[in-house]
């Protein structure tokens, strides 16, 4: 094949044309119209536009990349490396610990395949991104709606990210910077994450314990004081437990700390909504709103609050308005929060978000609806609670037993392994099914008590069947 | 041809009763629900979603996608964004199962091919930036900003030192200002030279040791090579700092120049961009750092290593996080999806691919340069890396004619607009990049359309766009009265 | 927001040199091709085919699709075309591997889930029809008829008796006599009565122990269910020959009556309308028959059956021809894309949902006929089945507006004709189907656009549309002066 | 759930709502919509409307069908099925026999998944079908281009049905009905299609014998006479051989009898092309060009032919015209051949073609173009010549040989396999390859000879590595 790609490049010792023509589908200018473009440009070759980067900056060599591949061999290859993920296809997955294996309607994946909206960027040019717009808009009202809370942003990073904003943005509201007390019971690495976005800030993280899988309301109060800018809760938490959300806001409220809560959508479908309890700011990792595992990301970092806070948000907001024939139309709006305008003053240095995720959402919850919503919810919990009863009670195995067993929980539970967690771990492997995170993989968490843990998370999608195979793999 | 149910609001088409998704009856023994969530956990206020069908809901947004321009549609020359083709291979490789399924907490050994995968593409990106270690955690180039500032502050207090300042030019894009600040430093913005270059003699007079850092894009957002960068860097070393190069244009000198040689010490990509992504209407994005060998140790984890490369035994990949590290940015291993469609772009090009890449989007952005500085003046000069900035400044001193209202006037004319009124330092600046993937026909059409816009009346350029569903929106009123969510009529 | 390359050909765009897909270089051991290939088999002259990138290919395919109306994006009320919608999961399962790319001559013992697939598509296919014997070959409605017509000619050839006419009514679909034609048969058309239906003293007179078969549409292209069917039946029966029901109009009755207990002895279905195919811009269909008992010995191969079912083994299934086929008409098994989606379908709605699908068809067209009957007279009354079909007769002979100047005229409304002119015994015709998977308020709108329309200035109408891309293209030129390809301008 | 599908149904006992829910995605209108509805048309029952059918016609019970299932359920039931086609995932297919595992480039797969191609229909309304009237237009250039033809339509079926078609064009285009003349190394399933479509018609189909492998130009010289309205050839014929199309063109046109070919698409990227050799009408089976396999189909029917038989063709014809402002525009054109005008006189049956099928060829060969299609047909044709040596002569398989080894051929080849072909192909199955089909399964095709043979085809997807597996899976 021939090819053109550096036909004119200075080096000829580059020898392009051997193995690398497969980046040629996507450039267009063949040597002809390459020559007549630098006649047009006055130079006589590529190599003398790189003249503008100083000779001894230039690389004098190819990099040392691995070959190019045709699609045929990127296809071969990747399907090869998709092969040694998971051993195979029909593993069943009881994953947890943050993202979860529910249902995405086909209709989600066809829409965000739209080449109009996933090859498009930041509708800065309000007339000709409406689609854009308008889908954001909605994004924001279904949130709002889904979380009972008044103002929604178009979408952060993820849900670690989130509390960490929603953290910043409590510290500018409250005008409290020293402090911020967080519950054990938030997913570990959401703690991490606050952890690093707070070092820098001379700003104390207070951790409360929750040995008991979610908070002691007396240790809270304790924690919380009027340096306090605000209480982060997770709900239900990382331990799958049910926090006592509405009590604890309000000790928050009582220093005139701010309620931050982590909330997993779906729970939603069935559990008192933040705006209910008295979240002022929610937030949310929204995988579970219709986007893929894909190994963690990108997700979607649902924020939402009082509308009193609206502009001291972080993220992009869409308004409507009119156009000037007075037809409504949504834009880009409070901009004057956000980075390009603002700059080190901004709200937060965010600026690609993640749209297409918040698209995403959007038609999953317009698919689910109400009533889709609800019986996901009921769905999930009811074969958590069923699950939990297999593993733990009907079979009777030795060994295997709720960590919390006093505490509600939602779709999700922590199992404690007294056989060992490794060992319950490959008698499910070896039967098809995947149980965990191991709860040591996070470092202390309450001590070292939580070693002998690991998650179990039951989605809509399990079915009676799996659920008793899951039993029957780890009957003694 | 215009459905004209397609403008209405999503919550207009709900009806009582209207289902979409419907799910399967529970099939587990049931118990009282009031026995497994306690009453109180329970919402007491009806759900307020819409009720929509399955058509309703697909008639809806696929229309409303046809309301917006995209690079699959049109040509979409955003300066700064890279907007370039985005392969359809892509789609389907991050689409197959074992990749798209893939849980994040799958043990490591269940995931092998994954951290091959990422595995490689840490080390495709250590080569191109010329800087050894890397990582793949931030979501996007802001946040690689950001997650790079943490390393060098941590850097630092290892050393014992205090280095409070970042400093950056004036042409910066806003988020080094917002990201330095996010990472508690004290941010001092630079003038530059006549030419947007950095100034080296106010870049002198503010290096000391407080001075943590310098950031700089590099090629600059003038689409300008920074010539001095060595000499720059060299200052900024000499006074204790780092350097920090903003890699969001390095469609322009991928193969051909790399930071880690003309004295960076972090760098971030920007995936979406030059390896492209895609945008996604805004995001995801995915922002890889890569930093000198000394700072290794402090990057967030995890970090995929390999153990038994070079022995006998299979190579097996782990994940761990460095001894030093400043802890995690996110949560989970990264924006995954969007890293493996920059692993693809990477296969597909090989080296000599990725610098043909650079050159063809360097040519074109000298060619439309070439095209249109006659009707368009570009202060920077006759010559541009992969983007330039031209300037609406003369027109609408002599005609009232800005920068946007040629932007809106161009999509009349079927092309996206220019990034406008970016970067600061020009005024009535219009920021064009025609990216390597569009065609010299396309480029002449553009510049044709520039040439009769120009030529067009200034009363009705103000009024532009005027063959787009909407026109001129009243920012203003949004910003006043912000109407920031649907209202059902009652409320 | 036009792109205005849009609409250059594809030719266009070619450039020498131009790529999109490459291929891998051989890895095999190279033999010089002279050796393998004579020189004389080889072609002498350069191909001819364009030469494109892949960002070019896709942005005109994906531009060209927006000029056209869809049922994902419009209304598309396409009389006897049951244009409803086509569920996304269908896409996603019909392309599922093991499914997408099993090959045709795969072994049945490793083809076990298609088959079982397809054996009970037939299964459910002969319980609507009511009519046991399925063949799923027939790639569109067309060839189902052909296919059926030649079943009855072997059958009557088994019988020893020779038959040589088929009869249909004034109101068939041109593919009844064109497949009668096709099948060696003699073609006699009778007229209907007043209000459409089969006349049957003019059926009685054409009866003879010549005809083979009586074909009928039912619900008839009316949108009238031939009440008299029975007597239609034992009619032709009494003379010794077959009924056969065109099955396109199944979305009215399915669930509700069947073909076979109203006195048809064949069918055939269109997958691609009753079960939403979907229509593909033209198709593929799928045109499956049903028919009695007596003529499943004729039917083409091949035909799944199950092994062992209802004894201990497992159920193993296989193809087989039936003894008497007529042959095949086609090769390989059939349309099977389109059958599994119909399948998907149907075992999405169960029998309650089949059901439920009928009812709201004729629902919304008895719906849409009593909001138009008074401004588009509906000669066949007040009442229908799954469709209507208005007459503009009176519009055209008072002012001169013609069914197609409605037709085109609702193009700038966002919504998408009625078939017009069809079926022919309807002067001025438009036909109009809505389907179940369309909402009142869309009906509601169209209503109004039609009531917008009649009441506009007839010379507006006759240049209308006037919001479309183009608008009334000369058809007499295209047929005199026929251009059926681009040539190279040097041609 | 609620449920309204049936709500006002006339049978109460019909529950609907039991397992019915699962239609209602595709349905609207709600109860009180219904009532609404029913009001303006005046009656007050949906089960009043269906008075229309006679009482005794209706059905008075429901219908015997399989229980309805949800979408999560649908996709579990249809994975399963995937599941038990083809023994898992990681077959390698050297299948042939009319339809080949070609690469499918993904952006195919891209463009035929947008909505306003697949959900719209036959573009009646040319204003509102210019995307599809120019895509088959195109189409029809392509194939024009491809087979060095002067007229395409826009689709027919399938290859075996184009064969027909081509042979009935031949008839009304010479004028005689009496005799067709097909060479016996077309596909067996091709000419059992045409002895089906001829069986009414009292014409001889008169099948030359090839026991070489290919015609043997004197036998075919003796079948043609002055009543053949055609000589149809298969090129490279369904044992994988060249024929000498050229001679053999000749030899119809020596009896004033159409030339027929059914050419392989990829072939004429290396081979001469139809038009090139004096074929009349040439036909083919266009799966070759981006179309799944899918068990057979919809595939796709090609068929172009001369300038004069224009006029004589089945199928759609898109033609170029100018609209009423002058701009060029495409419409359908020289309907007066199609049923819907001609009736029982049209030149086809034909109504719903493989519109979407064409559509993914036209991308295909766009993306191919001029180079791609020749590398694809190089690729294949040097794979198979691999193959076949390494299956017949360099790892000295006993009992593997060429059954046709005097002839050229281009990417499959017909082996003969002493040993027993269900023995071979068993042990190429265990190994994971696939290869056939048994030409046992076709019934006689020159006598009994070639039961110990089958079909080994090789496209450009398959590598040294693969061929190599196929090779030491069979040696002895
Ligand atoms: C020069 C420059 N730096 C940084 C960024 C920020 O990158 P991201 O949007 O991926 O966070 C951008 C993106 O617009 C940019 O253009
Ligand atoms: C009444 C009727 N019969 C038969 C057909 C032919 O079916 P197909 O187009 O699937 O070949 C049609 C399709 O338009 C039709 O409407």
């Amino acid at each position: 094949a021939t090819c053109f790609g550096g036909l004119l490049s200075e080096n000829p010792s580059f020898a392009y044309c051997v193995g690398a023509e497969t980046c040629l589908s996507y450039l267009y200018n063949t040597p002809e119209q390459q020559r007549e473009m630098l006649a047009k440009i006055g130079v006589d070759s590529i190599a003398e536009l790189f003249e503008q980067i100083p000779a001894d900056l230039r690389l004098n060599r190819r990099l040392a990349l691995p070959p190019a591949l045709t699609e045929i061999e990127l296809e071969a290859h990747l399907t090869e490396l998709a092969a040694k993920n998971g051993e195979g296809r029909s593993r069943v997955s009881f994953l947890g610990g943050g993202a979860y294996d529910h249902f995405i309607p086909a209709a989600v994946d066809a829409i965000a395949s739209r080449s109009e909206f996933y090859t498009a960027y930041t509708p800065y040019q309000a007339e000709a991104s409406q689609g854009s717009l308008q889908t954001f808009f909605e994004y924001q009202t279904l949130i709002c709606q889904l979380a009972g809370m008044d103002v929604s942003n178009a979408s952060l990073y993820e849900g670690g990210t989130a509390v960490s904003e929603a953290v910043f943005m409590a510290m500018r509201i409250t005008n409290r910077h020293g402090k911020v007390v967080m519950l054990e019971s938030v997913h570990p690495e959401y703690r991490q994450v606050c952890q690093t976005y707070l070092k820098q800030l001379n700003c104390e993280l207070v951790v409360v314990p929750c040995p008991g899988g979610a908070a002691d309301p007396d240790e809270v109060r304790r924690a919380l004081d009027d340096r306090t800018a605000c209480l982060v809760v997770q709900h239900p938490n990382f331990f799958g437990c049910l926090e006592e959300a509405r009590e604890l806001a309000e000790l928050a409220h009582r220093v005139e700390a701010l309620a931050v809560v982590s909330f997993d959508p779906v729970s939603l479908g069935l559990l008192a909504r933040p705006g209910e309890y008295g979240a002022d700011i929610a937030v949310a990792e929204g995988q579970a709103l219709g986007i893929p595992l894909q190994y963690g990301g990108p997700y979607l970092g649902i924020m939402a609050c009082k509308n009193d806070f609206a502009r001291k948000m972080p993220g992009r907001l869409i308004g409507e308005t009119v156009d000037r024939q007075g037809r409504r139309c949504f834009v880009l709006t409070l901009q004057a929060r956000e980075q390009h305008i603002r700059r080190e003053k901004a709200t937060s240095n965010i600026c690609t978000n993640q749209g297409l995720l918040a698209l995403r959402a959007t038609v999953h919850l317009s698919l689910l609806g109400k009533s889709g919503l609800a019986e996901v919810a009921e769905l999930c919990t009811r074969k958590a609670h069923y699950a939990a009863d297999c593993l733990t009670r009907l079979a009777q195995f030795a060994g295997l037993e709720l960590a919390f067993p006093a505490r509600p929980f939602f779709k999700e539970f922590t199992l404690r392994c007294r056989a060992g967690v490794d060992e319950t771990v490959s008698r499910a492997r070896a039967a098809g099914f995947d149980i965990g995170p191991k709860l040591s993989a996070y470092g202390k968490i309450g001590g070292q008590r939580l070693d002998d843990c690991l998650l179990v998370a039951v989605t809509e999608k399990r079915t009676v069947a799996e659920i008793l195979g899951l039993a029957g793999a780890l009957r003694r | 041809m215009r459905n004209r149910q397609a403008t209405q609001l999503l919550f207009d088409h709900s009806k009582p009763g209207r289902r979409a998704a419907i799910f399967p009856a529970s099939d587990v023994l049931e118990r009282p629900l009031d026995e497994i969530i306690p009453l109180a956990q329970r919402t007491a206020l009806p759900l307020q979603l819409p009720e929509l069908t399955e058509p309703e809901v697909i008639r809806h947004f696929v229309n409303l996608s046809t309301e917006n321009m995209s690079v699959d549609t049109h040509f979409y020359p955003l300066g700064s964004c890279t907007m370039k083709y985005n392969p359809k291979r892509h789609e389907r490789l991050a689409g197959l199962a074992g990749i798209v399924d893939l849980h994040p907490n799958q043990p490591g050994d269940q995931a092998q091919g994954m951290l091959e995968l990422l595995y490689s593409l840490q080390q495709i990106l250590a080569e191109i930036a010329g800087l050894p270690a890397v990582s793949l955690q931030p979501a996007a180039g802001a946040q690689g900003e950001f997650t790079a500032l943490l390393v060098a502050s941590a850097y630092f207090r290892d050393k014992g030192e205090r280095r409070t300042k970042v400093l950056f030019p004036n042409s910066a894009h806003g988020t080094n200002p917002a990201s330095a600040a996010l990472a508690g430093f004290q941010c001092v913005q630079l003038s530059s030279t006549p030419q947007g270059f950095v100034d080296l003699s106010e870049l002198q007079s503010h290096l000391d040791d407080a001075t943590a850092v310098f950031m700089v894009t590099n090629p600059n957002t003038l689409g300008m090579f920074e010539r001095e960068i060595t000499r720059v860097a060299r200052l900024v070393h000499d006074a204790g700092g780092l350097v920090y190069i903003d890699g969001a244009n390095m469609n322009a000198i991928a193969g051909i120049a790399r930071p880690g040689d003309f004295g960076g010490d972090m760098m971030h990509y920007n995936v979406h961009k030059t390896f492209t992504g895609p945008h996604g209407a805004g995001g995801p994005g995915a922002g890889p750092i890569a930093v000198r060998d000394f700072l290794a140790d402090f990057l967030p984890g995890p970090i995929v290593v390999s153990d038994a490369a070079g022995t006998a035994k299979p190579v097996f990949y782990r994940l761990v996080t460095p001894p030093k590290s400043i802890g995690r940015v996110r949560s989970f291993f990264g924006n995954v999806g969007i890293l493996v469609r920059g692993y693809c772009y990477l296969r597909t090009l090989g080296a000599a691919g990725v610098r043909a890449m650079s050159e063809n989007a360097v040519l074109n952005a000298n060619y439309l340069l070439a095209q249109l500085k006659d009707v368009l003046p570009v202060p920077q000069g006759e010559r541009c890396m992969h983007e330039f900035v031209a300037s609406a400044r003369l027109l609408k001193d002599s005609r009232g004619i800005s920068a946007m209202d040629i932007a809106k006037r161009l999509l009349d004319f079927g092309f996206h607009a220019p990034t406008v009124y970016f970067p600061l330092v020009v005024a009535e600046a219009m920021m064009i990049e025609p990216t390597e993937t569009e065609s010299k026909e396309t480029l002449d059409a553009f510049a044709q359309a520039i040439r009769t816009i120009v030529a067009e009346d200034a009363e009705y350029l103000h009024l532009a766009p005027h063959e787009t569903p909407i026109s001129r929106p009243d920012d203003v009123r949004a910003a006043r009265q912000p109407i920031l969510k649907w209202t059902p009529p009652a409320e």
